[in-house]
């Protein structure tokens, strides 16, 4: 199979469905002639045009309500939000109307929209352009969230988001833009289903549960146990909301140890959602040592590339917590 | 343009009917029957009333806290609103929004919104749509001089204008946000100024002279299909408190009084009576028309179930 | 002891301390002469006077900041949000700016305020006006984050908050509002610490972790069950962050059965948080059974009184749980 | 006012040193020294420099992610400027903030902002904080134009009005926001127009021209601590891309030629030499005083220690 980059991935998922489907519309800061902050829509104001691809002033509030606006009345918007710290300022929009209205009306209306955003460090970007804010918008009801860690996924998971009828936060990985990965023809028309977690590598002494940027480097650590006969599943939740629930409790109940890891500060990530399941769940019978959760330090992401680095969790803090977990 | 006979009777009588609704709907509270808050617009009803007649089905709006004159304008089943102001099944919401977050869509409106400035962006967006998909109609955006004070207000109008959607906004200032006048919580006086910072049209009338906005409203749709947005500034005032709990120690009742007789109703009749389109008994006959039909709502809406906490996931999520 | 009502020790906390401290000034929506949604400053207005008490214009993004930059340069605000849900629209300034300023500044800056607002449902005011959203702030490095459950609590935290060199999102609960308790005497100054937890009740074979308004129904619950013999320990964590995560492994590893109880939505909610804690925490080889959460349904919530009511965990609903976990 | 021969010396020596600071770091960069982004403001640096040079040090300011200029004008230290460019335990941040998030509160810089507008609110609670203590002082926000159309803009600019606070909101306005002409993100050509929505002084200056920019910014202090906030846009051009990552399809060689001609150092330069306040060699010799110093500042930074992991949870809460 031919290999594309994770943000080309997304471009022709983007770019496939806005053919198909005419009602399909992308806003967004700089998205058109610049191609958006990390060039992820290249292209595509020059194939569609500028009134399906349009650039918009600095207004993440108005954007954000204005796609909820439009999704209630026939057309189906992507949005993008250059960096996911500046959803702080789509929030009432994202979680008082596009989640909400449906509920509130009654039923009345559907909002099917993607609200498409880059987390995570490690570009140097510091404090306020770094944040793994998903555990906010996991936790409010209507919306759907989704991270993927390989193009594979990011096209199908998007193509899938795309076409859901509710509104979908798509969390990108800018650390993973630029890595490369199969993925069928264009042509190939697939889908993934919302709400399957995928195992991304089997094993059977212990489960590592995790997403995005984190699956990488979860498969680098059971990769390396492999070496010295230490068996590791790890699995890619891909869709936090809806969660595969029944996944993690099967593999847990199977290896009878399990390590969350995401890179999202630790306090009040979705990592305690994880670890509260499990713990509430049949598995916890089978448990063989406490559930442990990895998840970034909880403090701002800073600029030093160094400490930058190390405030996340790296393959040798994962390799040391799996160490405690034997 | 002058109105028609039938025109003037559909403003006459969705005022009243909006009034007695308003009026019913606090007795039920007094009754002790509704659980929950409500706002409403006695004194203003002229502003939804005028802007919405003129509509078509097609064309949008979006409502406020404060909008029972604006989904009555639209042309709302009140049967349905009183079903839902009582948390009803039968509401409009399934007894699941309440009388923040009335909503019709097969008349146009997009809801009602508990959250000050919320309906803008949403607005912009509904607008968006009409003008990409071509459509000849409208969006009208209602909110008030407190919520101009938001950011919302700033990026909605801005993006409109930028790509010249079909939005007429349209702030209805009653001089107070909750407590709040309006010289503490801007240093204008005429709101229609702040069109300027958009390159748009604004204009500032008479909130409580439903003929005027009546009129006006349809010369905007016109402007705002071809030139983009426009700023309709409608000065009125609210004659109750904010909302059901207000001790209203932040105004005088002289200035309520003198606003109370600046009634948009009572002008309205005046006006029908004196260039003898209605008489006395016909306008009386409208009243009781509208009586009786929220009469028959408050049934209606007691006479209806409740909704069932089984049914309470369904609308989470769309299928 | 005389008792007053929870919003009157609010209204106390602030008085004392703004007769205390002149830098001390109080912001919001509509809290001078008409005393606030839930009349919580009624009299600070005519006590203090149109410079410390401040009406503002429906701008919360701008009050927020603008406590941020206050308390940078000499002042000690205490911000007023009408309702928690329209934090939505605060969330850039209080999580980019106030809560990292310090951080990103390299130790310049201080940022002593204290946001207050009231959260939870069951006013009949529907799905824009009775979020739990604090799990949100939860996940900020940078901020604190209280709840109090008790007039007691509510005036001792609140003055701890105030004179706090940092952020603190101080929710206060609607429905506790009207609710009364022992309290000392307005002269007796009382600080309780930020961090420290409070065995509301203790017991010996079920530990319930919780906090705010699920407090007196954790208590009214424990109360029964003790009639039938079964001893339940009752934890208000009080302090959110940071929590006294020593005083929860400690009841859990006594009674060696947990149950998580919060009105917030289940998923993502800080239940995962207090779980995932325990669930890794010697505690774990203590446990006699799973691990329960009982948050609100992940539903908006509804304006029809009994479904609101429904919607978050009752009486019943903790009593059910407790009976699943003996 | 007629500036003095010293002030003449500042600003030039200022906006030299800020030109060599960002053409240095700019090479740094290419030499892969750093890890990151920064955003120059080749051809902006009379703005910073002309307004933060007459300002006091008890006059605060907050920056912008373009605010090289801004901090070389309020007296920052270059040394630790650069120190914390290449994220060293010495820079203003100890390595933790970046160039976007410096800050020297010791000159009354309340700090670089990533967000953008995010600094409005924040300068208007320092003005608070001004007029709160008695203090008579100003507090200088400075924003660009594309942050103009972000709801803080509108809601800081109103606080600070409805309370009269003294803070002078500069734009400089240099076209783009990143790559989106304000033609695309705002339908008026004179950003100071929006002065009017908060009843407030608007005025618009030639943001190359330093000296006026110094008149100007002191006579807006007066006027701002008398009547409550301005605003003043400075229209001004970026000569580099966005940031280091920057194709710049979006605007021709041509137009930024144009600009280039208009380099507000040069145009500083020839002022001095026409009016004969200053030799050629003069100049130059202050030119070789910015290249020295710079130098200096490229080798303190070099020279710190990288910050320790160790320290990483300190300053996350003040005690
Ligand atoms: C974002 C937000 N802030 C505060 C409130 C609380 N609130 C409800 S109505 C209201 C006053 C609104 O004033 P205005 O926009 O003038 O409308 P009016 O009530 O006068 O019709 C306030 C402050 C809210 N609902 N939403
Ligand atoms: C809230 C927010 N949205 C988007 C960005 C990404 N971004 C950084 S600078 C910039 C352009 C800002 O334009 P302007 O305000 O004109 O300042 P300039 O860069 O031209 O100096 C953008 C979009 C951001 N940092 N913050
Ligand atoms: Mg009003
Ligand atoms: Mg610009």
């Amino acid at each position: 199979m031919r290999e594309i980059t994770y943000a080309q991935a997304i471009q022709e998922a983007m770019s496939e469905e806005m053919r198909r489907d005419q009602n399909i519309m992308f806003m967004g800061e700089d998205i058109g002639v610049y191609g958006g902050a990390f060039g992820v829509s290249r292209g595509m104001f020059e194939e569609f045009g500028d009134k399906r691809v349009r650039d918009t002033p600095i207004t993440e509030l108005a954007i954000t309500g204005c796609a909820a606006g439009a999704a209630m009345t026939g057309l189906r918007p992507i949005v993008e939000i250059m960096f996911s710290d500046f959803m702080t300022l789509a929030m009432e929009q994202l979680v008082n109307q596009a989640a909400k209205n449906r509920f509130q009306f009654g039923g009345q209306a559907a909002v099917p929209m993607v609200l498409r955003t880059p987390g995570g460090s490690g570009t140097g970007a510091a404090e306020q352009h770094s944040q793994s804010l998903e555990a906010w918008v996991c936790h409010v009801p209507g919306l759907k969230v989704v991270i993927p860690s390989t193009p594979y996924d990011a096209k199908g998971l998007l193509k899938a988001a795309i076409r859901d009828n509710n509104p979908v936060v798509f969390i990108e990985q800018k650390l993973l833009y630029r890595t490369k990965g199969e993925v069928p023809e264009p042509g190939d028309d697939y889908i993934i289903e919302l709400g399957k977690a995928d195992i991304k590598r089997e094993g059977s002494d212990l489960t590592i549960i995790t997403y995005g940027r984190m699956v990488p480097r979860a498969l680098e650590v059971a990769e390396a146990f492999s070496q010295k006969g230490t068996s590791i599943e790890v699995i890619d939740i891909r869709t936090l909301v809806p969660l595969d629930t029944e996944a993690l409790i099967s593999s847990a109940k199977k290896t009878g140890r399990v390590l969350i890891v995401h890179e999202a500060c630790q306090r009040g990530g979705y990592g305690g959602e994880i670890a509260g399941l499990i713990a509430d769940s049949e598995a916890f019978f089978y448990l063989d040592a406490p559930i442990k959760r990895l998840g970034g330090l909880d403090v701002p992401i800073p600029y030093n590339p160094n400490l930058e680095a190390q405030v996340v969790p790296t393959v040798e803090s994962i390799t040391k917590a799996v160490n405690e977990l034997l | 343009m002058k109105l028609s006979k039938e025109q003037h009777k559909e403003l006459f009588y969705k005022m009243t009917l909006c009034r007695e609704f308003e009026e019913t709907a606090a007795k039920l509270f007094i009754a002790g029957k509704v659980h929950g808050t409500a706002h409403f617009c006695i004194g203003e009803e002229a502003t939804g009333v005028g802007v919405c007649s003129p509509l078509e089905v097609e064309d949008y709006i979006t409502q406020t806290h404060r909008g029972h004159n604006q989904g009555i304008g639209k042309n709302m089943d009140v049967n349905r609103m009183m079903a839902e102001f009582l948390g009803k099944q039968t509401g409009y919401c399934k007894g699941k929004g309440g009388c923040m977050h009335i909503a019709d869509f097969s008349v146009g409106s997009l809801g009602a919104n508990g959250v000050v400035a919320g309906g803008l962006p949403i607005a912009t967006g509904a607008a968006l749509s009409q003008q990409y998909l071509g459509k000849k109609n409208i969006t009208v955006c209602f909110f008030g001089d407190g919520a101009a004070n938001e950011g919302a207000f700033h990026e909605s109008l801005n993006l409109a204008s930028v790509w010249k959607l079909p939005v007429l906004f349209v702030c209805t200032n009653n001089l107070y946000g909750m407590s709040t006048h309006i010289n503490k919580s801007m240093n204008i006086e005429d709101i229609s100024v702040r069109a300027a910072s958009y390159g748009i049209k604004g204009i500032a009338l008479d909130g409580n002279d439903v003929v005027t906005i009546y009129q006006e409203t349809l010369k905007a749709k016109e402007y705002v299909l071809e030139h983009g947005p426009m700023l309709m500034v409608l000065n009125t005032y609210r004659w109750t408190g904010h909302s059901k709990s207000d001790a209203q120690l932040y105004r005088t009742k002289e200035e309520v009084n003198q606003w109370k007789e600046r009634c948009p109703i009572k002008r309205h009749r005046d006006l029908l009576i004196d260039q003898k389109l209605f008489t006395e008994e016909e306008l009386d006959e409208l009243k009781r028309e509208a009586v009786q039909k929220i009469k028959d709502a408050v049934a209606f809406a007691e006479n209806s179930p409740e909704p069932s906490i089984d049914d309470i996931f369904d609308d989470v999520y769309a299928l």
